[in-house]
């Protein structure tokens, strides 16, 4: 089934994410996707994750295709004017990619070349916009096109801003991603259920499938790194002495995620699970959370 | 610093040029800076046995053909070359008015901007040439976003700062604030922008200040 | 180097460190014979290109005395000073003249054993550093 | 330069003070050698009669128009030299002072041959510089013959009450909605038990009575501007708005007695400060057989470094007070030192012991502790702790500014120091004005002081003040930074960088520097990033041709 299919059946929808890597080896990663192959609605493919140069999301997404997994094309503004990002999706489409997850993207100086120059021309907002006007026959420039794409668009919300004006403007401009074609939101890493819920409760009625993120705690220093420097995100102090504490580390952070999955079903359309190399816990995670 | 030495590496006679406008206002290119750039020159120069001629002077506004003729003339031969402390716009007025003349910039000008206090000054305006200020609470999120966003912030900041740094406030929650404060927060909740960065023009033309005769208009 | 007698400019507040060496004096504190003292009203007077220019014109070394921390006759001239030393230290940085031959220094009216032992002090400083590096032809 | 530059110098011998190391010949054949020098002359003693108007009669015969001397310091001889210019014919300013003694002679007495070099380098140096010296005139404004005193304490009326007689008008300005200050509330003025209240009364009588002085009380300074001799200020007294122009300003705001929140279980009825005492004992309403008293309270610690000087004086005087109040009553003091200068305090402290009151010393880190009815200190004479009896606990704490000094320091554009206290130009020198003329301090307003004390610095700011009143025009010389309007490029960095605050925009966009109110500190001018700011009386060229002159131009500096 089709990720499209599977948000419009009304099911659980479960995606899951891999980061292509630093040069030309991509078998690797394809074993690793083919192990969670018939668990996963989709795959998230990302974009130069963290501005960190490496290969392309496309062609990642379009060996995907290839092994049978419905990838989720991720597309930052960061790298790319608006020519090359309206073409970049005519190719994708052209070679099987059906999801888009629009992002902005990290600053260049987050990365490995922070000296890059950022283009962002388009921002979230205003691709996705471009995405619906492709959809629909058209350019930017309103120029019509020869066979068009019929995309799935998506896009991002981080429920977790650390405060008041940041939680408004995210809100306010995931209700702009809406009005902009976004059918389906991949929430930021989430571990406190019920700010979540909060979260879950200002967004009723939003007319958006809502996917909450899920990464997976992988070590103390970890949960520690992100508090210190991933936006958005935070990790209460008792799930990392819950690691801290665990003679199995590996399998106190599975059971943090099963509780997390749990929690979300009933508060959201599905999960996505951003495993960082630890996808062959998935299976594991979706069997003892009942999914 | 460096870069200027090599740049006037290869030159014995050398005409500081100051400009008495905006990089004066900044501290960056007026009598003050001259002087003490070419002083810098002149010792760098005598430490390394290689004496050099400075001269100095300070035009009133080196955009302005008409402020820099009469002074480059004035001097003229007695330079081999031009080191203008004015913004790109001085530099290359110079550079135009005398083609035969190297003309070199002293300046990296990096933005324009405005004094928050004395010695501290914040950019503000990239002449994108379309202004958006209207909608933002009087907040430049081209300049003063790091990724220049226009329809919101990003997810990146923490704590209200930019996650480019930490000194660098996250100006789409000041633009929240400010329009919160105006009441105009439904600003925010508008359709998709998408900034128009048109061309730069080079060249804006008022021919209503033009000299000559009007075009008959029928 | 034993023959090598740096020359030192010092610019001295008239209401206090020029002071304390009229002081420093009448107790026949015995200093260096080396720094050569330059009167401004306030140390606030003293510019960057001052500085730069008593070391373009012969000086091994530069220091500007002013009155002790926060009671500048001026109120802050003292501080002014402070950081344009700081910023012709970073000047001379780029063209490889060693900052330390540019220093910043505090003392009252009544500091005069102090005004002799900064003077002592730099004097050592600028001995151990050499000649400025614009002056080797001169020795 | 019109005129040919004819440049005097003297080289004085001062006896042997500067002859008896370096020699004089050699500086003035040195002299004779540098640009624009047309006459060098040496002197015995330069500054003698014989010296000086020999310095008139040569500069008036060879048509010298710079002079420069090469003697001793400055700071004490430039005005006799100056004066000697301007009766020779010539600015004052023309003049240039190069110190041999005091930065030659005396100080490299055993290095002969040094110091002869750096007498010569100094001389190059002056002369030098006096190529560059411009003239410098006076100018002079009408003195407004108005006070304006601010605080109505004794120390604001004894100045404001002082000035009055010599004839002036006075505004009193005082924020609370009486006049009389802190002796308002006090009892007793030791060390001759006045009664504070009468002491006062008739200071806020005579006040009152005075035509020449207008009382405002509920009042606030909103506004200062101008200089020395006329101070333009707004005030408000009530709800009225008032602008007048004084030639002079007194501070004398005060201070207030720190209230001692969550310290030693205060709570203003069993654990009271000493001021409260004093309301008590002023009552007559006070019968605590046993009273332990605590000196610096909140005072000598590091948030609050300054012993307040007179609680010490304050609790010895309450102290024999609660004696004669109460019978029998037992009284302790505990004290981290003693402050009881001056011989009649020494003399009650005495009187105190012999009456039994009983001083036991605590250390800071190790102080009292204050519980019901009874205070645990450790005794250091008997070497353990005890526990006294405390029917009273009086807190002495330090007089602390009052809050309002910082935003009055502000409106004035005056210092506070560290403890928001206000700050004199100089403790020993000018310890009754600000740096800015025209204004100045007494009272607690700058520290804690006594009664007595309070009086005499008045008297004293009152005379300051008067000295300026009496004169009908200020007279001051232009030793002041002034604005080129056609350099300036309009980019307000003196307007931000003045510590006085003095230049502003003119309507043309261009800088205005008031010379009335120009300090001459040329912080501004070496600021001015267009070089527009000119300051004659040391300028650019002057330090320039003295950094110039540093190195002989043909001199070889080698010493082998």
């Amino acid at each position: 089934m089709s990720l499209k299919a599977a948000l419009e059946s009304g099911k659980f929808v479960v995606t899951a994410e891999v980061a292509p890597g630093k040069g030309t080896d991509v078998e690797h990663l394809l074993e690793d996707a083919a192990v969670i192959k018939e668990r996963v609605d989709a795959v998230n493919v990302t974009d130069l994750q963290s501005s960190v140069m490496r290969l392309g999301s496309m062609a990642f997404s379009h060996f995907l295709t290839d092994v049978g997994i419905d990838p989720v094309y991720q597309v930052t503004c960061r790298d790319r004017n608006c020519l090359a990002l309206q073409s970049d999706l005519l190719s994708a489409w052209a070679l099987g990619i059906k999801n888009v997850l629009a992002l902005t993207g990290d600053h260049p100086t987050m990365g490995d070349h922070p000296k890059a120059r950022p283009v962002f021309e388009l921002d979230s907002v205003s691709l996705l916009d471009v995405i619906g006007k492709l959809n629909s026959g058209v350019d930017m420039a309103g120029n019509e096109l020869k066979g068009k794409p019929d995309f799935l668009p998506g896009a991002v919300v981080n429920p977790g801003a650390d405060n008041e004006a940041a939680l408004d403007l995210q809100i306010m401009k995931m209700e702009t991603k809406i009005k902009a074609g976004a059918k389906f939101f991949q929430t930021q890493g989430v571990y406190d259920l019920d700010a979540f819920e909060k979260f879950m409760k200002r967004v009723e009625g939003f007319d958006a499938k809502i996917l909450g993120g899920i990464i997976l705690l992988k070590s103390v220093g970890m949960a520690r790194f992100m508090n210190k420097n991933v936006a958005g995100v935070f990790v209460p102090e008792p799930l990392i002495q819950e690691i801290k504490a665990a003679e199995n580390k590996a399998e106190a952070s599975i059971n943090i995620a099963v509780r997390l999955v749990e929690g979300m079903k009933d508060l959201c359309h599905g999960v996505h699970i951003m495993a960082l190399g630890w996808e062959s816990k998935i299976p594991q995670i979706l069997d003892t959370a009942g999914l | 610093m460096e870069e200027i030495l090599t740049m006037v590496e290869e030159f014995d006679r050398i005409l500081v040029l100051g400009c008495g406008g905006c990089t004066t206002v900044c501290c960056a290119g007026g009598a003050r800076e001259v002087e003490t750039l070419a002083t810098l020159i002149r010792m760098d120069r005598k430490q390394k046995g290689k004496p050099v001629e400075t001269l100095e002077a300070v035009t009133e506004l080196q955009c302005e053909p008409e402020s820099v003729k009469p002074i480059l003339e004035k001097l003229a031969n007695q330079y081999d070359v031009v080191l203008s402390m004015a913004c790109g716009a001085g530099v290359q007025t110079v550079a135009q008015l005398f083609p035969n003349h190297n003309a070199l910039p002293a300046l990296n000008t990096l933005f324009t901007g405005r004094a928050e206090e004395h010695g501290v000054w914040t950019e503000n305006c990239l002449a994108c040439g379309d202004c958006v200020l209207w909608r933002t609470g009087g907040i430049c999120p081209v300049t003063r976003c790091a990724k220049s966003l226009m329809n919101g912030a990003c997810g990146g900041a923490s704590e209200g700062k930019c996650e480019v740094s930490k000194d660098r406030p996250c100006a789409w929650q000041e633009i929240y604030h400010a329009l919160k404060r105006l009441d105009k927060l439904h600003y925010l909740k508008q359709e998709p922008q998408v900034k128009d960065w048109p061309v730069h023009p080079g060249k804006v033309v008022r021919e209503d200040l033009r000299e000559g005769e009007a075009t008959r208009v029928d | 180097m034993s023959s090598f007698e740096p020359l030192i400019a010092v610019f001295s507040c008239h209401y206090c460190s020029y002071a304390a060496a009229d002081l420093a004096g009448s107790s026949r504190i015995q200093y260096p014979p080396n720094i050569r003292i330059i009167k401004v009203p306030c140390t606030g007077r003293v510019s960057a290109n001052h500085i730069l220019k008593a070391l373009e014109r012969g000086a091994d070394g530069v220091y500007v005395a002013g009155c002790l921390e926060g009671t500048c006759h001026f109120i802050s001239g003292n501080y002014k000073a402070q950081k344009r030393v700081q910023y012709v230290k970073a000047l001379l940085s780029e063209i490889n003249i060693e900052p330390e031959r540019v220093e910043m220094h505090f003392m009252s009216a009544a500091q005069g054993s102090k005004f002799a032992a900064v003077a002592a002090e730099m004097t050592d400083v600028i001995k151990e550093l050499g000649p400025s590096p614009l002056n080797h032809s001169r020795y | 330069m019109e005129t040919e530059l004819r440049i005097g110098v003297f080289v004085c011998h001062c006896g042997i003070n500067i002859a008896g190391v370096l020699n004089i010949e050699d500086l003035c054949r040195y002299a004779d050698t540098l640009p624009n020098v047309a006459m060098v002359q040496a002197n015995v003693f330069t500054c003698a009669q014989k010296g000086t108007s020999e310095i008139e009669k040569v500069v008036k015969e060879q048509g010298l128009n710079r002079v420069v001397v090469a003697a001793c310091t400055p700071r004490t001889h430039e005005p006799i030299f100056r004066a000697c210019c301007q009766e020779a014919g010539i600015n004052p300013y023309f003049f240039e002072m190069v110190n041999i003694r005091e930065h030659c002679s005396w100080v490299h007495r055993h290095n002969k041959v040094y110091a002869q070099a750096k007498a010569r380098d100094l001389i190059r140096m002056a002369v030098a510089r006096a190529s560059f010296l411009e003239p410098i005139g006076t100018f002079s404004s009408r003195v407004e013959p108005k006070a304006m005193v601010i605080g109505a304490g004794v120390a604001g009326m004894t100045c404001a009450l002082a000035i009055a007689d010599q004839g002036f008008e006075v505004i009193l300005l005082e924020k609370e909605v009486r006049m009389g200050g802190l002796l308002r509330h006090l009892h007793k003025i030791a060390p001759c038990d006045v009664t504070a209240s009468k002491l006062i009364g008739e200071k806020v009588a005579a006040a009152e009575k005075d035509d020449r002085v207008k009382c405002f009380t509920s009042a606030r300074v909103e506004e200062v501007t101008g200089c020395i001799g006329n101070y333009v200020v707004k005030f408000s007294s009530g709800q009225e708005s008032y602008t007048d122009k004084v030639g002079v300003i007194v501070v004398a705001t005060g201070g207030v007695p720190l209230e001692p929140v969550d310290l030693f279980n205060y709570d203003g009825k069993r654990v009271i400060t000493q001021s409260q005492l004093e309301a008590r004992l002023k009552k007559g309403d006070i019968e605590a057989k046993s009273v332990v008293m605590i000196q610096c309270v909140g005072a000598r610690i590091p948030e609050r470094n300054y012993c307040s000087r007179i609680c010490c004086m304050v609790a010895i005087k309450n102290s024999l007070h609660m004696k004669k109040a109460v019978k029998d009553a037992k009284v302790f003091v505990l004290f981290r030192d003693i402050q009881a200068y001056g011989v009649e305090n020494e003399a009650l402290f005495l009187k105190a012991r012999e009456e039994g009151v009983r001083f036991i010393r605590y250390r800071l880190d190790n102080p009292p502790v204050v519980e019901d009815g009874r205070v645990r200190i450790y005794h250091p004479g008997m070497g353990k702790e005890v526990s006294l009896p405390a029917d009273l606990v009086v807190l002495s704490t330090p007089i602390v500014a009052s809050s309002d000094s910082e935003d009055l320091s502000k409106v004035l554009k005056v210092p506070v120091d560290e403890n928001k206290f206000f700050l004199e130009a100089h403790p020993k020198l000018s310890p009754l004005d600000f740096a800015t003329s025209g204004i100045y301090l007494c009272g607690n307003a700058r520290f804690p002081a006594t009664v007595r004390e309070a009086t005499y610095q008045a008297l004293g700011a009152a005379s300051r003040a008067s000295i300026i009143l009496s004169h009908d025009t200020i007279e001051r010389v232009g030793t002041v930074a002034a604005v080129e309007a056609e350099l300036c490029s309009g980019c307000f960095v003196c307007v931000k960088v003045c510590p006085y605050k003095v230049p502003r925009m003119n309507e043309n966009g261009k800088a205005e520097i008031e010379p009335m109110q120009c300090q001459g500190c040329g912080i501004c001018v070496a600021e001015c990033p267009a070089e527009a700011i000119r300051f004659r009386y040391a300028s650019d060229e002057q330090i320039t041709a003295a950094c110039n002159a540093l190195h002989a131009p043909q001199e070889i500096r080698s010493e082998n």
